[in-house]
This record gives C-alpha cells, structure tokens and sequence, in this order.
C-alpha cells in the first residue's frame, strides 16, 4: 500500500468540527508544514490536543479553534506562546486545561481503547475544580477518590518523523519520540510528514527498527516535506528556528499575525514559505539548542 | 569543611541555601526549573548528595551534571539513563524526585500557579503557560519553589487565581488523604528561606538573608507568617562551594538572574 | 489463476484454508500460533495479502515473512518495526490484529480453553498453560482457530472446562455488549472449515475437505452444526502457493506436523 | 551508593509471606541465579507474580509458594512447564490467572501507584468468572462494563539484566525488555543479577543509555553472577539451556524433583552449580533460539 500524499490531499481528510492531536513538544518536532496546509484550509471549530507549541497558537491566530486540550502551550526559550495567548486572553477558545502526565494518561486510554486511567494527579487543583467534565470516581480496592483521566480520542494525528516509507513505517532519529505513537494509535486517521522518504530496506537494521515506534497500520498517510517541522526542530537533522520564531511572536505582539499569515502561509507553496524562510539549506543549518 | 567565603552575590547565597533542600533526598531525581535552582540541584549532587540523579533537561540522566552555560553540544555528556518526556512521569508518579520550581503565585496554603493571571478561567487577563506538570509533581513528591523577586504579588494575599499545585488547604483536601500527605518543602527568595512547619503547616520563616529583617519579608507577603525559634542568617556560601557553583556555570549566566546582580550581604 | 495442484498433503491443503482467513483484513497483525498456522499467515502475506504486518516471533515486525524452518539465525531479517510482547499489547488493543491459535477446547459458543482440563479449578486434572493472551485477544479483535485434530475432545459437549476467550454465549455477554460485538471468525480442521455464521452464530460447516463427509464432521463434534447452503469441497492448493510453502518451509517442517502426513485427498 | 551484594545477602531481604516478583519471559532470561538461592533459604508462603517458566515451577515444587499470580507458566518449546503442573494438579497452590495484558496493566497501575487499569480483557471469560478479587466496574463515560484490573504490588523484585554498574544502572542488551522496568517500579525493593558488573562510564554511548529502562533509585540491589540466567536464556549473550530444561522435566515427571535439587542447588554454591551443569564457558556458548 502506497500512502505518500501532498500536504493538500492529506490535509483534506480534516473536517470542522473534529478532533486532532499534533505530536512533538513545544518548539521540538511539530509537523509545522501540515499545520500550515490547515491554516490554508477553511477547516474551523477544531478542537486541538498537543503538549502545544507554535502549533496550537497559529491555528488559535488563525481562527481554526474551538477548544484546546493542553497543559501547557510555549515555546521554553519563549515561555509564553504568543498566539495561544491572545486567543486566551480574548476569551475566543474553550479549554481543558490539565496536566503534562495526565495527558499521557488520556492518550494512552485512547490508544488503548479505554474510557479512563484514573489517577490522583489534578486532585486539590483547579484542573478539576475548573473542569467538571473530568469525573472523580472512588476505587474498588481503596477510600480515596481518584480522577478518571478519559481518553483522549481523536480523529486526526499530525506528526512529523524523521525518516518514512510509502507503507507508513515512520523513524523517529531523535533521542525522544515525546508521544508521538500515542497520538498515533489514539487517532483514528494519522498523518506524518517527514523529512526524508526511504526504502523499507533502511529499516531491516535492528537500530533503526527500535526507532520506529508504531506499527505502520497507525499511519494512514505519509507526507514527504523536507525541513517540514520548520520553524520547530527535527533532531538530529535541525535545530529550531530562534529567529523566526520571535518574529512570529513579535508580528503577534503587534496585532499583525495577518501580514505573518499573508507573507508565510496564504497563497504560498510549501516552497514558497521554505524560500521565505532562507531555504531548505538554511533549515538544515539550524543548529540543534544545547542545556 | 570548607571557609567561609567573603565576598559572594545573592544569586550565589541563594544557590547554596536551595542546593539545601536536596541534601538528605538520597536516590531522587532532583529537578531545578531555571538556572539558578538548576545549579543548586548540581551543586547538591557535585557536594553532599552524590546519590542524586539529574536529566540532561532533554532525554537522559547523566551521571554527572552538565555545566548550567557554555554548553555547545549534547555529544560526550555523561549520559547514564535514557529518560525521555513519557519516563519522567513514571518517576513522578513513583514519587522519587525532589522539583524545585519558580511560581508566578505561591498562597498561603503553599498553592502555586504558572496558568494565568487575573480575569476570569474563561478569559484570563494574562495567560501563562497552563498548568505543565505542577498537578503531577505537587501530589506525587517533595516540591520547593524559588522566587527571584519576594513580593506581595508572588506571595498572594489571597488564593492564586489558578491553583496548579495542591497545598495545605483544608477546603481542597481529597477524599481520603489528610494534609500531611501533602509535601511542600522549602521556599528561597531573594529575601530568605521559608517552610511550611508553623502550626498547621503555616508558612514560617527559617533564615534570613544577611541585612534582612523579618519585618521586610512580612511587608512584601500578602498573608501572616510563623517564625522559626531563633532565626538566624541563612549561612554564607563556602569557598569550595563558590569554586564548585564557578565550575557548573563557567560563563557567570548566574550574575544575569537577579535584576543587577545584588551581593549577597546588603548590609550597610 | 495458477493451476490447482495434483497431489499435496492435508497439511498443506489446511495451511491454504487457513490463509483465506487474512485475505480481506487489510492492514493487521496475523499471528497464527504453531507452525501451520504460522505458514499460513505467511503464505497470505506472501500472495494474496501483502499489507499483512507478521513479527520474527519474537521482538520485530518483519517487511517479509521469516522461513518457518531452517532459520538459524535472526540476523539478517527483514525488520521493520520493533514490536517487544509489552507492545504486542497495544496493538491487540487496538483491534489491528487477527489471531489463529490452536485451543485444546472449543465449544458452542466459539469459547476456547488453553488453561486447565478436569477436576476442579482449583485443582484441575491436568494443568495446560494458562489462558495466556485469549482473553485480550477474544475481545479485541478477530480470532480463528487451527485444530489439527478434529474430535468430541476439542469440540467439547457442553461449555469448556475453563473458558479463556469470550465466544457467542448470551449468559457471559458483559453489560453494554451484543454478541455481534464479538468476532470468531474462522475454524480450519484436518475435516473441514467452519464459521459461526449460522442462526444465532452458530457454528457452521463452510467446507468439507475432500474425502470428508458431513457426519464425519457431525461424529467428531460434541455440539450441533449448521451447514451452509450448496456445501461445497475445500478448494485445493494451487501449484504456485505449494510453491511458496515450499519456499517459507524449506525444510519440510509442515510435513511432521499431522499424524503420518497423510495426503490433501483421502478418497479412495 | 555501591549496591553490589552476595547472591544470600541480597535475598535476605525477602521473607516468608511477601509477595515477589520475577521479570523474563517464559524461559528467557530469567534471574534463575536468584530463584536458586531463594530455594536454599527457609522462605515460604510467598505470593509470585511472573510472566512464569522454570522460575515459578522450580519454586513450586520446592515449597516456597502459597499463590501465584500468573496468565501463563511455560518454557515454550516445553508447553507445560513441569514443576508448575504438578503443584496444581495437587491443589496445593492459590492462584489468580489472568490474561497476559492484564498482568501488564497490573503491572503499570502498580508503577505509577494507582489502584486499577480498567480493562475489557476478561469480560466474559472464567478470568472474572472463577477470581471474585477482580471487580467489575462501571465508567463515569460510557455504558459499559469493565475489569477493574489492580495494581500488582510487590514487595520484592528479581530481575536478570545484562550489565549493572554498582550504583544499580541496568542495562538490558536483549531485544525485549519484557516488562523488567515495570516489575523494578513496582516492587518495593528490587534486586538485580547480571551477567557483568561494568565502570558507569559505560552507559555514556546514548545507543547504551537507551537500553537502561528504568532509574537506578528503582534498583536497590546488585549481584553479579556470570551465566546467572542459565538455564533461561540471557540474550544477546547465551541462549536457554533445552537439554537441562529436559532433564528438569523428566526429574519432575519422575517424581524425582528432590534429586534434581541434590545435585543443582542445595547445599551447593552457584560455582558448583556451573560445574555440574558443565561450566561457564558452556552456558556462554549456548546458542540463542532462532523461530
């Protein structure tokens, strides 16, 4: 089965009104050019679930949003994503608002086709206090009351690997694959785009094999779009786009996200935006951050 | 042991004081959000508290911690344990780590926020970054906080205005759990170090900090504090100490965390 | 179309009925459990369905089925994806998976025992594995069985001595489930195949294999059958699929796996 | 912290009526080592939770154990494990039989100290039929029904890797992990055998570090025992042992168990052990299974 699809055919299989989760963390590994297809797209009333980054706020700037289910939403070296934060502060957005590890419970449920995972995090918070859709249960084996964290399920997963196949067999090269196969089997849809495109051959390895961390039947579809986690890094390849990203923030800050959108995202190509952006070579260049 | 140093800053002072908390952990993941209570955590684990484990603030534990500045690369670290984002909640959730944190809020009962600020849920007047991990860390393991800047508008008079962490507030106390399940540790600010052992976990005053007095710590809280029986000054750092906090952050990025970077004796 | 095949051995005759099983399933794990279960998952995978996802039976999906004989190594293999048993578990959760296992027990209701025979539960006559994955799997995804011997011992009277995977029996549907929920797909024996496609899923005889009559099957089974309509003869192997048997099986493992090896076509 | 101990001081720890668990599979690499010394020791009435082989059965036939918690005990090429066999078919045991997955989720409630996984493995099958200890709940999100399966908390964990550092660093170079991390963070106190004791220096090389699966503070105690895995396997350095699987199952068939312990373990060191099994360099060549 041949999945490689453009961004466009792929992004085509979101509707408003759903459910999607977009893997990475923050500023690390966000299929960035998807999300970009999206804000192309007149998909609205999205709810959206993702340790959030960039990601989330450009589709909160763009309109796209309903909801968002997070626990955080930054950049770490901008601990305050910018338009996330306008959105919020305008009251335009619902949220669920919850713990890091208590969306690793939600999607772990959902993938494992449950309806909970009950654990005491968010007990004497207002994660459950401000969120009366998260149900406190009593336990068979014991006299406390524990959150039953609900699966997250979804329809659509975006996500951005390293290195793919056409059958969907996705590497993730970096030293972290955050959620990402979480949101991968909790999704009912997953589409990945990735870096570089290789034969199933580059798998037979048992290295690279060990980074592969779904089963291929989880990937409906395979987008080949090299630098396309740009402005967010893709370790080991590159590191994330400091510059650009304050731009971003800066644009927003300024109430001008529509002249970052019309430079960046309407009416451009993928080519368009990589050229904008100093080209593929300069994507390549970034380097990875060190702590 | 050691002497005393003479000169050192307040950024330095409050480093030693937080790398405090740590010393008689044993085997926990010591976790300092920030540079400068991640310098404390690496100074604990380079000098009493060996035993201690650190990430790479990325996907391992290292069995010896990497320099706070001046870092180029990840390659050649001395990784020991592979502990990505999803395994650092098993060891939460296992309840063998020790976070020390910088609030935006921190109430009397020990609850702190980094969600938002003022407004409403709905519409906050200034949105933060959410609630991260603070739910997780607060009920699963020891948590100290940080405050670079003691002042009535971190030390809240009131609640915070969104409750992250779970404190000693009787009136959010869980089915089943009593309030010393709760385990808030110790608060440094630039002022002094605090704890929650006054009567009915009230927050009290430990030490001051040289040229501190207790009324100027009570004039920048929003709410009453115990005392400590005998306070006294929080002890200076050491020379070896200076030596080994100058070795974990070679490029001096501690001189840039506290506005000016004030000495550490602001006597006279 | 290749040609059907002169002279093959039931064995390979049951290995060809057994792959059918996967042609329509699109993009699942196969696991079929023993070695001609195994062969015709491969065979299914190696002909009429190459989206099928098979592991080296140990910690790797492979892009292309191993040899089910001959292997004296795992170096060199096809792999794909790392798929350790922890993860095996996600998958069969997932429902992306169909099982062909081989019970010591089947009954009516398609419910099957690898646990225990005789005697009481807690202490059987004769203790087997346990129940092993058959609970997860009965109730995740779809599920064939392999009986190379077909007997009133396996297809037993009345319910089985320990019931390790959920069938069609109205009494142990769990709240909130229909029996259409449960998926027991195919039965493949050294007599015939069968389904549970019958009034009330009732176990059906799809197939007989040449040779075999109707009360063969009915003599051997504990329980009543439906039959399908126009009852017809297993379809025989055809040259090219002995061939890729031969090639998955190069030593010729498939023929020690029935008593004597006896031939595809027993008339006569 | 150096955590290194003898075979006898790390099993001083467990006592009778504590409840163990053994990591490995079936018949690989299992801390057999370990298991040995707890057969010389005067513990009884011990609660065993194990994906089970030769670990459970020799234990049972030696006396030790009142109840084991179980989904299958088997050496795989020997489907029915012997020792094991016999102490059912005798009633002498307690048991609680699940489903290999619920031992799983088990396995995970108990390390992350929550009470239950809910689960629809075992609806409708003797698993919740025939253990009334498993309760059946309902979920605050849907109508259904579901096995509320409890945390499997142990007080002792035996685990096989194959290289500790002395402060507890576990590498495990095999190709599963099984679910070792899992039994290291539910257990209380965990003690590890290993075929060799290496500098932490080794653990640097991240492809090394990515084979360590759980924090050391999860380990609480070092053996080092070349070979300590025999006759499970300890892959990748020796494979299981088929022909003294054999002989164990014929000495068992031949109600001859006692024998068997005569010559293999008691009153014997693991030194003698080795020899009468035909030495280290023996059990090192023996070769890994292919399927």
């Amino acid at each position: 089965m041949n999945k490689l699809q453009t961004a466009a055919e792929a992004i085509a299989s979101i509707k408003s009104g759903m459910t999607i989760g977009i893997g990475g963390w923050g500023p690390r590994r966000k299929p960035m050019a998807l999300v970009r297809e999206l804000m192309r797209s007149d998909v609205t009333d999205l709810t959206v679930v993702a340790y959030g980054g960039a990601d989330v706020g450009m589709l909160c700037a763009s309109g796209k949003v309903k909801k968002v289910i997070f626990a955080f939403v930054s950049l770490d070296f901008m601990p305050l994503e910018p338009g996330f934060r306008v959105a919020r502060q305008s009251g335009a957005i619902e949220v669920l608002e919850i713990d890091e590890g208590m969306m690793l419970q939600g999607l772990r449920a959902a993938s494992w086709r449950i309806p909970f995972i009950p654990t005491n995090v968010g007990l004497g918070t207002d994660v459950v206090a401000r969120n009366p859709e998260l149900k406190v249960i009593d336990s068979p084996y014991d006299d406390k009351e524990w959150v039953a964290m609900p699966a997250l399920n979804m329809d659509v997963a975006l996500i951005h690997a390293t290195r793919c196949d056409v059958r969907g067999v996705c590497e993730i090269a970096s030293p972290d694959v955050y959620m990402d196969d979480l949101f991968a089997r909790a999704a009912k849809h997953t589409i990945v785009s990735c870096d570089e495109v290789v034969p199933t051959e580059h798998f037979a390895d048992p290295a690279v094999a060990r980074s592969v961390f779904w089963e291929r039947c989880h990937t409906q579809s395979v987008v080949h779009i090299p630098g396309g986690a740009h402005p967010s890094s893709s370790d080991p390849l590159y590191g994330f786009d400091v510059k650009h990203f304050k731009a971003y923030g800066e644009a927003v800050g300024a109430g001008e996200f529509d002249a970052y959108v019309d430079a960046h995202v309407r009416g451009k190509t993928e080519q368009d935006y990589q050229a904008a952006v100093g080209g593929l070579e300069a994507i390549k260049a970034l380097p990875l951050p060190a702590y | 042991m050691s002497e005393v140093a003479s000169s050192y800053s307040l950024a330095e002072l409050m480093v030693v004081a937080a790398s405090r908390v740590f010393d008689n952990e044993g085997e926990v993941l010591a976790t300092g959000i920030g540079l400068l209570p991640r310098l404390a955590a690496s100074l604990a684990m380079s000098t009493t508290n060996p035993d201690l484990m650190m990430t790479d603030s990325q996907s391992f534990l290292l069995s010896k911690p990497n320099p706070v500045s001046g870092m180029k690369s990840h390659a050649g670290q001395a990784n020991e344990t592979w502990l990505g984002f999803r395994a650092v909640f098993d060891n939460v959730w296992s309840g063998k780590r020790h976070a020390m944190v910088g609030p935006s809020q921190i109430d009397r009962f020990g609850q702190a926020n980094i969600s938002a600020l003022g407004g409403t849920y709905q519409q906050p007047k200034v949105q933060l970054l959410g609630v991260r991990g603070f739910p997780g860390n607060s009920i699963s393991h020891g948590n100290s906080f940080f405050v670079p800047k003691h002042s009535t508008r971190v030390f809240v008079e009131g609640e915070c205005d969104v409750v992250g962490s779970i404190g000693y507030n009787p009136d959010r106390l869980p089915k089943g759990y009593s309030l010393d399940d709760i385990d808030v540790r110790t608060v440094i600010t630039d002022l002094c170090v605090m704890d929650f052992n006054g009567p009915n976990h009230q927050m009290r005053i430990v030490s001051l900090h040289p040229g501190v007095t207790e009324q100027e710590v009570r004039d920048n809280t929003g709410f009453e504090l115990a005392v400590v029986d005998n306070l006294g000054v929080t002890p200076a750092p050491t020379v070896e100490q200076l030596a080994i906090i100058a070795e974990l952050d070679p490029m001096n990025a501690r001189a840039k965390q506290l506005k000016d970077n004030p000495p550490g004796e602001r006597r006279g």
